[in-house]
């Protein structure tokens, strides 16, 4: 958690040089504060937590994570404060032996960061700021995680 | 006893404060909390507090059912999060 | 398609200008060479390629891709030759609006590259060299992309 | 017509040649390019490129069904492919 932008390229190194010579593969995800949302714009975004209980949170979903899939390393950062459009928000990097665990621990992190994560985000646009509303395909999202692995590949 | 609540997100713009400290009696109650933060801010400013859609954690656990406070215990009301 | 190295960083800098303000979400994959498969030391990883017609199969798949998903950046580098253990052998990176865009592109992406793309891949191993061979994993994979997307979200 | 045949990865070894340039007649079909390449190479360097899952491409386009050669045709013989 921290007010300050975070590095993708910091971070990757960091990730290689923690993950060892068993790491076949680094996936990533960053999220950035959008300019539009629908037909609004958006100036900038504010980010409230809970401190100690949003990084428990957190701690909570790479836990998770890592009791799931056979990680090598897991590194989340988050901003807070107020972030301008454009900014970088989140950084997910995830490091695996093999691609589908890398692909979907990522994912997986990330779907439950937007559902059970203790953020509250406030957009500041153009009519006034507004305190944004989870949506139902975030729990959507969350929810296609229940339950064991299957055989089966499935995609949408 | 002493007990500090905190208010975050749109509860905290709602009631004009992040924090207040409350005067209650050992092992108040869910109800007792409410009584007393009513009493303090009058019934028109805690009224989304009452929302359904609104979390209480204590010392930074969400609590769904009843409670009994201690002192020294961290209570915070939660609009819903909306996630990273 | 390139021989030298490639920088994450400088790629997703680009990425992120390319992509504009409605640019939402990131996500990125690197695939390294492992320095063990199984019981095996491996020392390194030669990198065949047929120059023309590999390009073809990679553009083919990005453009399967971009037809796919609404995205507003896609970026594919390959190494060729021979690359030793640890080092860095493919960059996707993929930009979005929003993140099931971008999480689900870069995974198709790869899926294809891993089954698709006109590349040969032989391990220098403690042991001897070995040219390798697709996985059926690699192929149920990539047959989990076929049809229709439905309105379930579904796991593995 | 001159064409010109090239093998990669694990056929380039098999063959120990990475591309050979073939004498044929006019609409040379698929039988005639084999009957060709062993007559070059001898049958017995030849074999792998007989294998079920070898793949030939003209043109860099893979042709699995009959095809006629024209001057100038790229052919290539590729081993499965494994992929970036």
């Amino acid at each position: 958690m921290q007010k300050e932008d975070f590095s993708l390229s910091e971070e990757y190194e960091k990730c290689c040089v923690a993950a060892g010579p068993e790491c076949g593969a680094v996936a990533t995800f960053t999220g950035l504060v959008r300019q539009f949302e629908v037909s609004t714009s958006v100036s900038g975004l504010h980010l409230e937590h809970y401190p100690g209980m949003t990084e428990k949170s957190m701690e909570n979903i790479v836990a998770k994570a890592r009791n799931r899939w056979s990680l090598q390393h897991v590194r989340v950062v988050h901003r807070i404060g107020v972030l301008e459009a454009g900014s970088q928000i989140v950084l997910v990097i995830v490091a695996s032996s093999h691609r589908p665990d890398a692909f979907a621990a990522c994912e997986y992190i990330m779907d439950f960061l937007k559902t059970e994560a203790v953020f509250w985000k406030k957009e500041i646009r153009s009519d006034g700021e507004i305190w944004i509303k989870s949506t139902s395909h975030d729990y959507e999202r969350r929810d296609g995680w229940a339950g064991e692995p299957s055989a089966t590949v499935k995609r949408w | 006893m002493r007990v500090n609540v905190l208010f975050f997100a749109s509860l905290k713009e709602d009631l004009g404060c992040a924090e207040i400290e409350l005067q209650l009696s050992e092992l108040a109650s869910r109800a007792d909390l409410f009584d007393c933060l009513t009493n303090e801010l009058g019934s028109a400013r805690v009224a989304p507090l009452f929302a359904e859609n609104v979390s209480i954690a204590i010392n930074q656990s969400i609590e769904k059912g009843e409670f009994t406070l201690q002192s020294g215990d961290e209570v915070a009301f939660l609009p819903p999060i909306t996630g990273g």
